[in-house]
């Protein structure tokens, strides 16, 4: 193999990108928060239609390198990437990219739940209305309706929608962030921890929403609770120290990890 | 139950992609960002417009100021050598005429008429001015001395072209005859224009060439120091109280309130309180700094307490455990610990609100320290004047002169406002804590 | 105490000043404090009683009245002396750029009062918004007058001396003032509120400072702000009169009233200074006609006046004996 | 003389503090038992025990010795029971002056000797004053060393002090209050008794043209409030009109798009605005922006007052820029960077997230500093002073000359009337409504800014 | 037994307590903060020169105990206490009790290293001088030195004392908590998770301080990690929503618990 040159090695990633259906990719993605670097080149392929956990222990670099896949790293100041992520196929890093584009596109939710300050409805239809993607009332009912139904929030709250989001409860919440994801019909919905402020009811209902919405997106989810990456992804991402220690199937790493760190670090021996 | 809400909506299919970029997308985006760049230009505008006001403030200021910053003078040579002064009584020598005297050898030939003109030129208190320079230091008496006489008001106006010589004669106040005398005096080269000490170093005056802030800005001292006297040492111990130690009930909520409300109390509710109360009731003196030193430390006191409250607040709790843990009571842990890091934060709330009460004017003009004094007071009781007043005095005053030293007098007020604020900033970053 | 503490008139406070000023400097007494408490304030402060915590001497823009001798003596201030120092005119002036005037009380009545006779006995709201409603050969501009507020004792004397002679002569006002006093004195002395007379504050250099940039306007003031801006302001003339020390003096300028100021002859002998104070005030430098009161916009006295006063005075003569 | 024994007390004070600890010292070091309190807390003890009797000592007798004294001397003088109040403080200022030895003309025998008993009675009272205060001092200082022993517990002690000195503190605030509606409720009730309330809360004119002299006849009904009432709210609302905008929009760019460097110069900038003492804005609202807007208008065929109400509201509304501005600035940095970030997340510009969501969000903030700012406004004093109008007209319009609580307030007071006259007493009625307004206006506004800190 | 009268319980009790040596000793302790009671009734005995943990899943009461044994939660104004903590057989909430003198008896350290912001040397004289323990510059440099020494970090910063204590690394300052706390020669010692901020290298050096200031101190720490608990330990105590589960040596707790919920909760399956 090491006989191959580089433009051949470039043709069977990018067949092999094909074959497995790849969303999203990074290429040597190191990032820096002023001098200190946090990612040190990261290679991770995030394939379609399929819920990928990032894992690994406090401060290795799980939440920098999900905030580069929709640039909310932008936001901070300190923070410098180099390295290539592509979003089919598309660097997003190219300046001629719209971010807001891209995050329209790229969809996030966070570890502790931040809805608006605003009712329940303003709060899923806020996304819809500001890219154009509803043109009436009406409409507007419609995806707001459609968006909290899929997030299985609906009925909950059907005869409350104008009072307040900050008014829920924190699985509430947190499903009213993830409506409010989906209202902007994105490709990807990136997710921050996203259980780890719930209590385990709400979580068992956040991983059977995500269970059903990979269907329709591309999930990348970071989550601490080992079970919980192995009960809602297909494939796994072992961060360690800003560096991708490995990533494979989840089956695979559960069962029978290649490196001595993610065994380690599942079998609960450190972090 | 999903597919009840998608069957519902038909018209769109929930996986319908959108398409982003579409034109209209496109288009749509470009709007948007141009919706942001235009609030961007409001929110520079607002600034724009607010600092340009503070520009122009400050120029207007400057522009009408600055010529009080200089004060015409002549210089006069006197032989007081060959003057018969009684060395044991100075004071009651007849100065007037050792002054006309001198004067009158500049020109031996002058008519009475033309004479009286000419001793016009100069401050009519000339002659105080020269006594008092031999007072200060009696061995001027044994020698020739040149002496720097400000110019009278209407020619240190014309000198610094404020008066437009082309008038009909009795359009100005100053006379033909003169400006003749005084083109002679410039020719010999007897005028200048040195910088005007006496703005800082005089009394109040009638006369605009003599006025001075000496006794305003003493009297701002005093009022000040007794408002930092009263209110510092209060507040600290209302703040400390208030914050540490007072039960949380009813009354001390009634407290906070009050002290909340009370710095947004109109000041001159204050000056009516120290009317009706230091100067009614108490029978205290009007126009005394110590009574303006009360009204304004009544004003300072809340923003006191609530700068002090609040720094006290924000020193961490781990600070505070750590000193009760190895057993430190509660008065040491404040006192030992809490104070002193809040401190610097005092410090520089109470210089802000020293520096707000310097500037106060209402509540002094009610108590009566809007009068005219010519001599700095020595204490806190006697009558005074105070930098804002004494602008307020002068805006009200028709000579001339007093146009330009009122906006001197603002320049020195901002002056000192602004020392007060640079130490504040000072203190501000050289004791800042960050948890 | 070691100063002495005067209060009155604002039209007297600036000769005052003058004069405490020079004193001070002269004799190396502490300087007065100067206060100005208008007419009525200073009379009320006054007589509030003898002893040090009252004050010796108060300005005046008009002699003290009985009502106010009543209040001096039930307080036991019954020794004092009056000193009739000069006359103030109070002048109507407007900027330089403005074409001459020439008003008459009538005229000038005519354009601020509140409300005018309608001729069949009652009476309406000013009509008058140009100068040239009230008579064509007036300017046809809009009436702005700067004038004093109420609380000002210059406010009276002008309700006095002009709105008061003014409106006697139009018709039916005669009659008025017999038959109900009360409603000739509230029409005689109302100023109108609906814009054109324009209430100032105390600050007349504003004033000043106004009228230079609005020819339109005329301002009412001391006649010390028309001397010392003689270069911006011109006056209007009243009656085909104009201000001037002349003028002012003989009375044939109408705007002009006398200024006074009153002493507590108790205080000679209590206050340091007050004596000497008197002195520097009487005296030739000050009150004479070349004085530096003069100076300052003090129409003075004609000799015999003069030394009249002088006299009364540092005899301290009570007032009536 | 005063000064004098006030260094003389803080010397014995220290002293009494150094004794006391070097005391406490030896007690400490004999004793078998540990000592409760530290030498420091037994010095401080003693110290109190003896600076503050005698100081307070001192402040009752700086308040009653006068008095006293002169109760005296009159008493000495034959014939001054017969004199009225102000002939005996005549006599009493004459007496004063030949004791210090300044002398007028030959005084009576009588008052020569009164003198000389003033200068017994003085010298007396000085004595007394020391001996007092010394002993005063002593017995406190015999207190404060006997109590030195290892069981006392001298840190309660000094501790019980200083808090019973903070309470007293606080109290201040209380005091102040209580003195403001006090004196402000007793002339303003003076002034219902010759004015009735309704025509002051409810008439239409405000015309004090009440006489100066008795005299004169009154204007009748010239004191109704709204008038002025309404001035204010016109000249309150044009400046709410230029610091509501400018202030937030400003707070805006401050907050979300400024870089640190830019907002580390211009924050700072923006506040001197509010440091400007307000006389001097007066001053230039009067003399640069009053003909300004003249011009201004005469030019577009308006024709504004001298005394335009916009003038002045204008001024003071740049004056109340930094208060809205950084009260808005807090407001929107409180609002957390979740918040922002989900916006962020879901592709939001920076603009729509600022507009649809952080300025919702900081709302009850900014209103808390649109109220206070309010509050300011109407109690705004000296702009208004110089640059509005005296006359009370119920107009809108910005370009005419209105009237204000505050501007009455101060006219009515510096203004030639005397103390009982209506004209003046009007002025504390006018005080207590501007204070009962500003208070609802600040109790509106702490609930709305701590209701919005509770919010996050 | 239950024909035993009080006042015999008492004795024996009292004998008991001799026997074993009991330093501390709850009785029937109830916290309420407000209206939230936040510990029921728990009786427990601290034994003298012995390191007693308490451990238990977050919010079980743990430091609200500690805290009762100092009276540090006086501090709190919604908190009441009901029952009776005793310090050498004297009651500490006794109101003729000193509380001042209470907390120099019973030092503390916490969670989070807080020195104060002044130099080293003025953070351990501190305690000393608001005390009375030293009398002049020579007795306190000994103290500071002694105390210091004794903490494990006098080699560290002795060219240093006169700099900030803020200055120094996490263990360094939690060390310096600890040397400060000695300073004032407390008769025991509180801990509440005194490692938890720190790295393990740092953590083992407070691990082995504790080991040898047991001989001298009675130490009662709460940890989080059972894995500390049982190295530094002689005594175990296990709390649960806020009862005293169970409370025995910290061998018998970790080999052979009695309790069902302390088994779960030292193998991890809670907490
Ligand atoms: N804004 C920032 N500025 C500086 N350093 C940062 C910033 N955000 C994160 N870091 C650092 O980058 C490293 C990686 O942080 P990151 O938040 O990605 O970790 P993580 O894996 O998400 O951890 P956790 O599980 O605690 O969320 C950490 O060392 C962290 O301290
Ligand atoms: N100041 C307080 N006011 C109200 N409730 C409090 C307060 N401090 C603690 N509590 C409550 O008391 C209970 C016990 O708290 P405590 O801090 O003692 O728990 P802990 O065992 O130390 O937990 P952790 O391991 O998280 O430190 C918790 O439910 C907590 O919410
Ligand atoms: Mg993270
Ligand atoms: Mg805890």
């Amino acid at each position: 193999m090491n006989i191959m040159s580089d433009a051949a090695v470039e043709a069977r990633l990018s067949t092999q990108e094909e074959e497995r259906d790849i969303k999203m990719r990074a290429r040597g993605v190191s990032v820096f928060y002023g001098q200190k670097q946090a990612l040190f080149g990261v290679d991770l392929e995030i394939p379609r239609h399929a819920v990928m956990a990032l894992i690994g222990p406090s401060g290795c670099g799980k939440s920098t390198f999900m905030r580069c896949l929709n640039r909310m790293n932008d936001t901070i100041d300190s923070c410098r990437i180099v390295g290539d992520v592509t979003l089919d196929a598309e660097d997003i890093y190219d300046p001629a990219i719209d971010v807001v584009e891209l995050r329209a596109r790229v969809g996030m939710v966070f570890q502790k739940p931040n809805p608006f300050p605003k009712s329940i409805y303003e709060n899923v239809a806020y996304g819809p209305r500001i890219h154009g993607l509803v043109r009436n009332r009406q409409e507007t009912d419609e995806v707001v309706e459609r968006s909290l139904t899929r997030a299985g929030l609906f009925k909950e709250v059907k005869d409350r929608l104008h009072e307040p989001g900050t008014g829920l409860s924190g699985g509430q919440q947190q499903r009213l962030c993830i409506a409010r994801a989906i209202a902007v019909s994105p490709e990807v919905i990136l997710m921050d921890e996203p259980c780890s402020a719930l209590d385990p009811i709400a979580t068992a209902t956040v991983e059977e929403l995500i269970h059903e919405l990979r269907e329709n997106f591309t999930i990348v989810i970071v989550t601490h609770s080992m079970q919980q990456a192995a009960r809602v992804s297909q494939r796994t991402a072992m961060f360690h120290l800003g560096n991708l220690v490995e990533e494979a199937d989840t089956d695979k790493i559960f069962t029978n990890p290649e490196d001595p760190l993610t065994q380690d670090y599942i079998t609960g021996r450190f972090g | 139950m999903s597919q009840s809400a998608t069957a519902a909506a038909p018209g769109r299919s929930p996986q319908a992609p959108v398409l982003w970029k579409s034109q209209e997308m496109a288009d749509r985006r470009k709007a948007r960002y141009a919706a942001d760049r235009r609030l961007q230009m409001y929110g520079l505008a607002g600034i724009i417009f607010a600092l340009g006001f503070l520009a122009i403030l400050l120029t207007t200021l400057a522009f009408t100021g600055y010529k009080a910053f200089v004060q015409t003078t002549a210089s006069v040579e006197i032989n007081l050598a060959a003057q018969d002064i009684d060395r044991t009584d100075i004071r009651e020598a007849n100065w007037r005429s050792i002054f006309r005297d001198a004067v009158r050898q500049e020109f031996p030939d002058l008519s009475r008429a033309e004479e009286r003109e000419f001793f016009k030129i100069f401050t009519s208190s000339a002659h105080y001015l020269v006594r008092d320079r031999v007072l200060d230091n009696p061995a001027l008496l044994d020698g020739t001395t040149t002496f720097h006489i400000p110019l009278a008001d209407p020619l240190d106006q014309f000198a610094k072209g404020e008066v437009n010589p082309d008038l009909p004669e009795d359009q100005r106040r100053v006379s033909n005859a003169q400006l003749e005398l005084y083109e002679v005096l410039d020719a010999r080269g007897m005028i200048s224009q040195p910088f005007n000490w006496g703005l800082f170093f005089n009394a109040d005056s009638r006369f605009p060439e003599l006025a001075g802030l000496a006794g305003a800005i003493s009297g701002s001292f005093w009022a000040l120091l007794v408002c930092f006297l009263i209110s510092f040492p209060v507040g600290i111990a209302a703040a400390i109280y208030l914050e540490e130690f007072a039960p949380k009930n009813r009354w001390t909520d009634l407290i906070e309130i009050n002290i909340n409300n009370l710095a947004a109390v109109p000041s001159v509710v204050f000056g009516m309180l120290g009317l009706a109360v230091f100067l009614g009731w108490f029978g205290l003196p009007r126009s005394a700094p110590f009574v303006g030193g009360l009204v304004l430390s009544l004003m300072t006191l809340p923003t006191l307490i609530i700068v002090t409250r609040a720094s006290l607040k924000s020193v961490p709790m781990a600070i505070r455990e750590a000193a009760l843990g190895v057993g430190a009571s509660k008065h040491e842990v404040i006192f030992h610990h809490v104070l002193p890091l809040a401190m610097p934060t005092v410090m520089t709330g109470t210089i802000i609100g020293l520096a707000q009460a310097l500037g106060e004017t209402a509540p002094l003009l009610l108590i009566g320290m809007n009068a005219f004094i010519t001599s700095p007071p020595d204490g806190i009781f006697e009558a005074s004047t105070a930098l804002p007043t004494q602008i307020y005095i002068w805006a009200d005053s028709p000579e001339r002169g007093f146009v330009a030293r009122t906006s001197a007098a603002i320049l020195v007020l901002l002056g000192f406002l602004a020392l007060m604020n640079a130490i504040a900033i000072f203190l501000r970053q050289r004791f800042e804590r960050r948890w | 105490r070691d100063q002495i503490k005067t209060v009155g008139s604002s039209t007297v406070f600036p000769y005052t000043q003058a004069v405490s000023e020079e004193f001070a400097n002269k004799t190396g007494n502490p300087a007065p404090v100067v206060e100005s408490t208008g007419t009525g304030g200073g009379f009320k402060a006054f007589c509030a009683g003898i002893g040090e915590d009252h004050a010796d001497l108060t300005g005046a823009s008009r002699a003290i009245k009985d009502s106010e001798k009543e209040l001096c003596a039930g307080n036991g201030v019954t020794d004092i002396s009056e000193a009739l120092i000069g006359y103030d005119g109070l002048s109507i002036a407007h900027a330089r750029s403005a074409p001459d005037m020439d008003l008459t009380e009538e005229q000038i009545f005519q354009a601020l009062a509140a409300e005018l006779p309608d001729g069949n006995g009652g009476f309406i709201a000013n009509p008058n918004k140009k100068w040239s409603d009230i008579d064509a050969s007036l300017p046809d501009f809009e009436i702005t007058a700067f004038g004093p507020p109420p609380t000002s004792g210059t406010r009276d004397a002008f309700v006095e001396l002009v709105m008061h002679d003014g409106c006697k002569n139009l018709p039916g006002m005669a009659e008025l003032e017999e038959t109900d006093e009360d409603k000739w004195e509230e029409v005689c002395s109302r100023m109108r509120q609906d814009g054109p007379f324009v209430e100032a504050g105390e600050n007349d250099n504003l004033i000043v400072q106004r009228l230079e940039s609005d020819a339109n306007a005329i301002g009412i003031f001391g006649y010390s702000f028309l001397y010392e801006n003689a270069d911006k302001l011109k006056p209007v003339a009243v009656n085909g009169i104009e201000p001037s020390f002349d003028t002012i003096a003989d009375g044939s300028y109408p705007v002009a009233r006398p200024l006074y100021f009153y002493v507590k002859n108790a205080h000679r002998d209590v206050i340091p200074g007050m004596n000497e104070f008197l002195e520097e005030y009487m005296s030739e430098e000050a009150l004479g006609p070349d004085g530096y009161l003069a100076e300052r916009g003090l129409t003075p006295l004609d000799d015999e006046k003069r030394q009249q006063v002088q006299k009364a005075v540092l005899d301290g003569e009570m007032i009536g004996g | 003389m005063t000064g004098f024994l006030l260094i003389f007390l803080a010397a014995a004070a220290v002293i009494a503090a150094l004794v006391g600890i070097r005391r406490a010292r030896r007690v400490r070091d004999s004793a078998a038992v540990k000592t409760h309190s530290r030498p420091i807390y037994h010095g401080l003890n003693a110290a109190i025990w003896t600076g503050v009797p005698a100081l307070i000592f001192l402040i009752l007798w700086a308040l009653f010795k006068g008095p006293i004294i002169d109760m005296l001397v009159l008493a000495s003088h034959p014939g001054a029971e017969a004199l009225s109040e102000s002939e005996a403080d005549l006599l009493l200022s004459e007496i004063r002056q030949v004791a210090a030895g300044t002398i007028f003309k030959e005084p009576t025998p009588e008052v020569r000797d009164a003198a000389v008993h003033l200068q017994f009675l003085e010298s007396l009272a000085v004595w007394a004053l020391v001996a007092v205060a010394a002993a005063l001092a002593a017995i406190g200082a015999y207190v404060g060393f006997r109590v030195v022993k290892t069981r006392f517990r001298a840190r309660h002690s000094v501790e019980r002090s200083i808090t019973w000195f903070m309470l007293f503190s606080s109290l201040v605030a209380i005091l102040t209050t209580a003195g403001i509606v006090g004196s402000l409720l007793y002339e303003a009730l003076a002034f219902f008794a010759k004015v009735p309330i309704q025509e002051f809360l409810f008439g239409l004119r405000w015309e004090p043209q009440i006489a100066i002299r008795a005299d004169q006849v009154a204007g009748q009904g010239a004191f109704g409030m709204l008038p002025v009432l309404f001035g204010t709210f016109v000249i309150s609302m044009l400046a709410m009109a230029v610091a509501i905008p400018v202030g937030v929009f400003s707070a805006i760019y401050l907050t979300e798009y400024a870089g640190a460097r830019f907002r580390a110069v211009v924050k700072p900038l923006l506040e001197i605005l509010a440091g400007i003492p307000t006389i001097v804005y007066g001053f230039f609202a009067v003399l640069t922006v009053a003909p300004l807007i003249r011009d201004l208008g005469q030019s577009i065929g308006i024709n504004a007052s001298p005394n335009s109400a916009l003038a002045a509201g204008g001024v003071m509304g740049v004056m109340l820029i930094p208060f809205i501005s950084s009260l808005s600035d807090d407001a929107f940095a409180a609002v957390p960077r979740a918040i922002r970030e989900g916006s962020f997340a879901l592709g939001a510009t920076k603009g729509e997230t600022i507009r649809k969501v952080l300025l919702p969000a900081a709302l009850p903030g900014i209103v808390g500093g649109i109220l206070l700012a309010l509050s300011r406004a109407i109690g705004e004093t000296m702009i208004v002073v110089m640059a509005a109008g005296l006359i009370a007209k119920i107009t809108a319009n910005p370009f005419e000359s209105v009237t204000t609580v505050t501007v009455q307030i101060v006219t009515l007071l510096i203004g030639d009337s005397e103390f009982d006259n209506p004209k003046t007493l009007a002025a504390f009625a006018l005080g207590l409504v501007l204070f009962i307004i500003t208070l609802g206006l600040n109790l509106i506004a702490l609930r709305t800014v701590r209701k919005y800190r509770e919010q996050y």
